[in-house]
């Protein structure tokens, strides 16, 4: 039962009038971090001296299992890497794929993929809203996200028959069209939704208790944020324009108008707004995709058994719910991928939380880690 | 009214006493009644809260609550508690034994003391004491104790930090809760709670409408003080787990339990009593005529489900901004206010 | 003398504040619940959902409609199907044994995309899949056996994938 | 700049520092980089205002058993140009070792020990070169191609 | 009027062995206690102090920081500045302007105290 | 009965104080002299004072044992069983505690103890009560109207060592300041 990690740690100073340095674990069996991450925190008093994230306890070892699985049979791993936002890593997958292969998928299925996209992108910051108010101590708003975010699973499901991991977005297009109902339904669904936000938004954004938690609450300047890796909403939150739908377009997310949320103050508020408004930017492009979609294949032609794409390698980016979700994928000829490699927004954003943390309390832990929107399988894959 | 059912059980009581050849020692036997009667009370009305809170947050949350032991789910604090009856009893084996055995007892006991001078209705309280309001706030510093007890035994930093922190809280909230009556005492002159509320029908005001800020400043401290979010930093679960009381399981833990919400009960008996008029009809229903008991327990469950909505509605405050919170913004305006209502009482009174 | 106006202000804008999250959940404590209690009432899925895979069965013919030409075990990246065939005495492969193991599989449908022979359908009626006894998830052929009923008989002219545009996609 | 002005600018700018540039089929520019130079390379691409190579988006490695070597591979992306690149670096694989980019970017900190922690890379100068994802006691490096311990992989059809 | 306070001895026994009844009335219902049964399994790891299932590094009766021992200061020293104020206020009405000055002036050097302290950063948690 | 519920307490009292010296655990300690605090306080529930009853707990029970405790987790062996309780300075402080304990005998010998279970009488022939007896014919004694009258009105003179006592305290919040401040590195 000895502890490696902790046989490691040297205890601490001693000094007449301060508290003894002690180490406190946190998780992977506590009820704040989300799943199973492992944080050992060595603190004074309340005052965080240092985070060492313990990771692995979540590692599956996808990328060995993608080395040994066809193409599209990988797919349904992807699933796995993030399922709060199964749709992102899915279309990250798929378009690196297709970009080895030299594929592009039919219109329609581009639009189809970009709302199912960004609906996930709602449904993933609904969830991480709620958990990082839970992560707060103001247990209501989780419910409220969860509530909606069980509206757009729905949605998910009537498509393509499941709620989480969908395995929908294939290489080559999508799984199968949308019913003739879903059009509408999402439509009421956006109009359902918008109100919402201002409620979380009175429920949260200004109180005084929120404030103060998240006000100046691990800051991390845009430098620092670049060097670290962050990457997402959450380096958008220090000001820095990383946005990969704009930078490096992909799907036609040149083709519609949406602005990119920016903050400038690096704290866990700035990076909560950034989320908030981009709940409402991801409204506004499902709104405009739904315009635009045309009749139309939604899968390319593709041999029965799928062509093997060449020996060569991507690296394809998009930008999902958590930030750049970047693939890896070195083909050598057979249907298999010799490399995959999984560039997860989250593994490198809990990289900086040691930093974001020292000199903090220990429960401003618990708000900068929330205000990451970490997923512990996209950390340990 | 309250009163005359009161004496209608004392005559019973007499009665039985008599028949029993008890009457020599009817004073003690009083008195056990007394603490019965309270204890059974206060169980019932605890699991009642219990169930209440469950249900006001489940309807906040959009949700349904409990429904399935009983009518509505009443009944599911009772399925609680006997499944903590009968769960094991764990206990870290390198406690520190007294203290740990300890702590359960004090944190119920010293609030369920307070339940002592609780006025429920016109002369319907168990002892009427002269220095009621002090009363109140002496005994319920117990708690510390108990929570500092819970932490240091449980030896576990979870329980440690939690303990600690939630003495300091605790203390420094006393200040600001004890602070917040000093204006209302300034006007009646007297501690005894029965004596506060005469004066207010006497008035025929309640003291929430002049002295609204210390009507919010109390409940604020009451809050903490009981630690109830959002100043429930001591068994803040996402940070410490359980708090000091993460060791506890099975009874224990249910004295905790109930020990948290009596000290609720308490708080918003006194914050009834004092600033809501205590047993008397709300303004303009006084044609009801219904018991001064209903009134009283009206006004308690509002207060109640004040602060039940607070604690589903707000965030947790960090334990440095809790600190803050107490000592930089309820102490300085609780004095204010002391220092203004004098002002104005001797002004009035110089012109009456 | 700011600084002390500022105190206040913060205060009481911070009650306002306080005051307008309060009376969001009270407007949500008189509104009706979300909860579906689900033993008593049942949501039906949406025909796709992929809640269990079932063998079709050919009531009329007696026989399932599998042939074993494996493409479902190909297909599945779990390796959870496991099948056996003979070739009868009409020439025809016929299913022998048929094994799902429903502990590994993880519902991503590509043994239902491959099949070729209507053998293989998910059932969204059933969706109570939780069992006692973990050996109960390995599922053979007797377990997964289901007739299909009229109502849900593939439409002749219905292709396997819902290709027409919906109506009023092109706004 | 599109790729082909990055990779003849690459080609021009960095002669001596690299074995090859090519444009892959994908229109990505990768850059094979002389073992030597690799940090100094880095640090180039990172601070000349031309390429600008801010954000390390990604490290990892791929295994060649068949060409004896693990090869080191960082993805750069420039926020300001919005250019990608691509830089290899190759190393022995019976005894993986690299220089750590870990002072010119702090996110390799955790891409290199995940590097270490699966294909066995030894990076040196790494402030804390630890296992991440396996125990502490684990032996083996589970991404190579050759690595087997049973009971691991389910083995597809 | 004494005779009153037979209630709150009487409560504070009655409550005591309330919990006492309690914790009996568990003990014989739990599992572990009168009429459960033994253990089956491992007891050391159960018994064990509750770390999120890691074991506990250290001691955890450690030393803590002053500023836990000013807060109970400060707190010692407002407390017994209410309870001048109690007595004050109660007689407030008969004592008039003069008491209330004597007050006031009570009040404003504990309030100094208090904005040296805040000044100070003395109220500054740790 | 009364006296045998002084004898209760009293034995409380002795009990846990004599705990607070012995226990080696130096949180038992702590417990213990809350213990003996609140017995305390039944003395002067006993006595009839329930004001300085009820004053004893909050200050000392709710507050100063907090403080103790708080004092405790600043000592780096708390938990060492092992600690002597003699050390060489035994002699010295067995000779001041004796010192003490004759002062306190001469105070307590001498002060008649006033209750205010019994008739006014005894309370009015109080020194302070001088300035007001709400109702004479009552049997009991506001003793909180009296506390302040005696404090804060002018003519009995203690107006300004109320007036000091706030300066003490200040000066004690300002040494605690101070020390706890002063950052020693």
């Amino acid at each position: 039962m000895t502890d490696l990690l902790l046989s490691q740690i040297k205890p601490g100073g001693e000094s007449p009038f301060g508290t003894d340095e002690y180490v406190v674990n946190m998780g992977p069996q506590h009820p704040a971090t989300h799943g199973v991450l492992r944080l050992v925190v060595k603190l004074d008093g309340e005052t965080v001296k240092e985070t060492m994230p313990v990771l692995g306890y979540l590692h599956r070892s996808i990328e060995k299992i993608c080395e040994n699985r066809t193409y599209p049979q990988c797919i349904t791993y992807t699933d796995r890497v993030d399922y709060v936002s199964a749709m992102s890593v899915n279309l990250a997958f798929a378009l690196a794929t297709e970009r080895l292969m030299g594929l592009e998928a039919p219109p329609r299925a581009q639009w189809l993929r970009m709302i199912f996209v960004e609906l996930q992108r709602l449904a993933s910051h609904l969830l991480w809203m709620g958990a990082f108010a839970g992560d707060i101590g103001a247990l209501t708003p989780f419910l409220y996200g969860l509530r909606e975010r069980e509206r757009i699973l729905d949605l998910f499901e009537m498509t393509c028959g499941q709620r989480l991991t969908y395995n929908y977005i294939r290489i080559g297009g999508v799984m199968i069209d949308i019913l003739p109902e879903f059009i509408p339904k999402c439509k009421a669904f956006l109009d359902y939704f918008e109100p919402r936000i201002v409620e979380y938004e009175e429920l949260l954004t200004y109180n005084p208790i929120f404030l103060e938690r998240t006000k100046g609450v691990g800051v991390i300047s845009a430098e620092v944020g670049i060097n670290s890796g962050v990457c997402g909403p959450s380096l958008r939150g220090s000001g820095v324009s990383c946005d990969v739908r704009k930078q490096q377009p992909y799907l036609f997310y040149d083709q519609v108008k949406f602005t990119e949320c920016l903050q400038n103050d690096g704290d866990c508020w700035a990076r909560y707004r950034v989320r908030m408004d981009e709940l409402r930017e991801s409204i506004s492009i499902v709104r405009q995709c739904l315009e635009r979609l045309e009749p139309g294949p939604i899968e390319t032609k593709l041999p029965p058994i799928l062509k093997a794409p060449p020996a060569s390698e991507i690296y394809s980016r998009i930008e999902s719910s958590r930030g750049e979700m970047g693939i890896y994928l070195v083909g050598d000829g057979t249907a298999k991928p010799y490399k995959a490699k999984y560039r997860c927004a989250s593994f490198s954003n809990t990289f900086v939380l040691d930093q974001l943390t020292r000199g903090w309390k220990v429960a401003d832990i618990m708000a900068v880690l929330g205000s990451l929107d970490m997923i512990v399988p996209e950390v340990d894959r | 009214m309250g009163d005359q059912i009161v004496q209608w059980v004392a005559g019973l009581l007499r009665q039985a006493y008599a028949m029993l050849g008890l009457s020599p020692i009817a004073g003690i036997l009083d008195r056990i009644v007394c603490a019965v009667a309270m204890f059974g009370f206060v169980s019932v009305f605890v699991m009642f809260l219990v169930w209440m809170e469950r249900k006001v947050s489940a309807h906040m949350q959009s949700r349904i609550g409990p429904n399935r032991v009983g009518p509505f789910g009443l009944l599911q604090t009772l399925a609680d508690a006997v499944k903590l009856t009968t769960k094991e009893d764990v206990h870290p084996v390198k406690r520190d034994k007294i203290p740990y055995f300890i702590a359960p007892i004090l944190a119920f006991v010293a609030t369920f003391m307070g339940m002592v001078v609780v006025p429920f209705d016109n002369k319907v309280v168990v002892a009427d004491l002269n220095i009621g309001v002090l009363y109140i706030i002496a005994i319920t510093s117990f708690t510390v104790i108990a929570i500092l007890s819970a932490g240091w035994s449980s030896n576990n930093k979870y329980s440690l930090l939690g303990g600690f922190r939630s003495a300091a809280q605790i203390v420094s909230y006393e200040v600001p809760l004890v602070l917040s009556i000093v204006p209302i005492i300034m006007i009646t002159g007297k501690l005894n709670f029965s004596s506060i509320v005469q004066y207010q029908q006497q008035a025929g005001y309640w003291f929430v409408v002049p002295q609204f800020v210390a009507f919010f400043t109390f409940i604020a401290s009451a809050t903490a003080e009981a630690n109830r979010a959002p100043f429930d930093i001591p068994e803040a679960e996402s940070e410490l787990t359980g708090g000091f009381h993460t060791e506890y399981s099975g009874v224990k833990f249910a004295m905790f339990f109930l020990g948290e919400y009596v000290a609720v009960v308490v708080s918003s008996a006194v914050a009834a009593t004092i600033f809501l008029g205590g047993w008397l009809p709300l303004p303009f229903f006084g044609f009801l005529h219904l018991p001064g008991f209903i009134w009283f327990m009206a006004k308690v469950l509002f207060i109640i489900y004040l602060i039940m909505a607070f604690r589903w509605t707000f965030p947790r405050l960090r334990v440095d901004q809790l600190m803050d919170f107490g000592w930089k913004v309820l102490i300085p305006i609780t004095i204010l206010n002391i220092l203004i209502t004098g002002f104005v009482v001797l002004l009035l009174g110089k012109g009456a | 003398m700011g600084a002390i106006f500022t105190y206040f202000k913060n205060i009481l804008t911070g009650f306002w504040n306080l005051l307008l999250g309060l009376s969001v959940t009270t407007k949500y404590l008189f509104k009706k619940t979300n909860t579906q209690q689900y033993p008593e009432e049942k949501m039906p899925l949406p025909a796709r959902s992929r809640s269990m895979i079932k063998l079709i069965y050919d009531g009329e013919k007696d026989q399932f409609n599998c042939v074993a030409c494996m493409m479902c075990a190909k297909a599945c990246p779990n390796s959870c199907i496991k099948l056996e065939g003979v070739r009868g005495p009409d020439g025809k492969r016929r299913m022998t044994t048929f094994k799902l193991d429903f502990s590994t599989c993880i519902f991503c449908g590509y043994c239902v995309e491959a099949c070729g022979f209507d053998a293989l359908t998910f059932v969204s009626e059933e969706y109570e899949n939780s069992v006692y006894k973990r050996g109960s998830l390995l599922q053979d052929e007797q377990a997964m056996k289901w007739n299909r009923p009229a109502h849900l008989a593939p439409k002749p002219e219905e292709p396997a994938k819902v290709e027409a545009a919906p109506a009023g996609a092109k706004a | 700049m599109t790729n082909e002005e990055l990779k003849s600018k690459i080609e021009s700018d960095f002669k001596d520092k690299i074995l090859s540039v090519v444009l892959s089929g994908q229109k990505e520019v990768l850059v094979t980089v002389k073992p030597e130079a690799y940090i100094a390379l880095c640090r180039d691409l990172k601070t000349k205002p031309d390429y600008d190579f801010q954000h390390l988006s990604c490290l990892t490695a791929v295994d060649y058993p068949k060409e004896n070597k693990i090869t080191v591979v960082c993805h750069l992306w420039s926020y300001k140009k919005c250019h990608q690149l691509t830089v290899k670096l190759d190393v022995d694989r019976a005894n993986p070792k690299a220089p750590t980019v870990e002072p010119i970017w702090k996110a390799a900190n955790w891409f290199e020990r995940e590097v270490f922690d699966l294909y066995g890379v030894v990076f040196e100068g790494h402030p804390d070169l630890r296992r991440i994802m396996m125990p502490e006691d684990y032996a083996k490096f589970p991404l190579r191609k050759d690595f087997t311990d049973d009971g691991f992989i389910i083995k597809p059809n | 009027m004494l005779e009153q306070y037979g209630y709150v001895l009487v409560f504070l026994l009655a409550g005591i062995f309330f919990i006492l009844g309690a914790f009996i009335t568990g003990w014989v219902l739990s599992p572990n206690g009168l009429l459960g049964v033994k253990y089956k399994y491992k007891k050391e790891i159960m018994v064990d102090t509750y770390e999120c299932g890691v074991e506990t590094y250290g001691t955890s009766w450690i030393r803590f920081n002053v500023s836990f021992y000013l807060y109970a200061l400060l707190f010692v020293i407002f407390d017994i500045e209410t309870v001048f104020l109690y007595p004050w206020a109660v007689s407030f009405k008969q004592l008039g302007m003069n008491g209330f000055l004597e007050m006031i002036v009570f009040i404003a050097i504990l309030l100094v105290g208090l904005a040296y302290a805040w000044k100070k950063e003395a109220l500054k948690w740790e | 009965m009364t006296l045998t519920l002084f004898y209760i307490l009293a034995g409380v009292i002795v009990a846990s104080a004599l705990l607070v010296v012995t226990v080696r655990n130096l949180f038992h300690c702590a417990l213990a002299l809350a213990m003996t605090m609140f017995g305390i306080s039944g003395i002067y529930l006993y006595l009839g004072w329930e004001f300085l009853a009820a004053v004893q707990v909050l200050i000392y029970v709710g507050a100063v044992t907090v403080l103790i405790i708080f004092g405790i987790m600043l000592t780096r062996r708390v938990m060492d069983d092992t600690a002597r309780v003699m050390n060489n300075q035994v002699l010295i402080s067995f000779v001041a505690a004796a010192a003490v304990m004759f002062v306190l005998f001469m105070v307590v010998g001498n002060s008649s103890f006033q209750s205010n279970n019994h008739p006014p009488e005894a309370a009015v022939s109080a020194p302070v009560n001088e300035t007001q007896n709400p109702e004479p014919s009552a049997p009991y004694v506001d003793e909180v109207a009296l506390l302040a009258g005696g404090l804060l009105k002018p003519q009995n003179g203690f107006a300004f060592a109320f007036e000091f006592v706030s300066v003490l305290l200040l000066s004690a919040l300002v040494g605690a300041v101070v020390v706890a401040r002063k950052d020693p590195s």
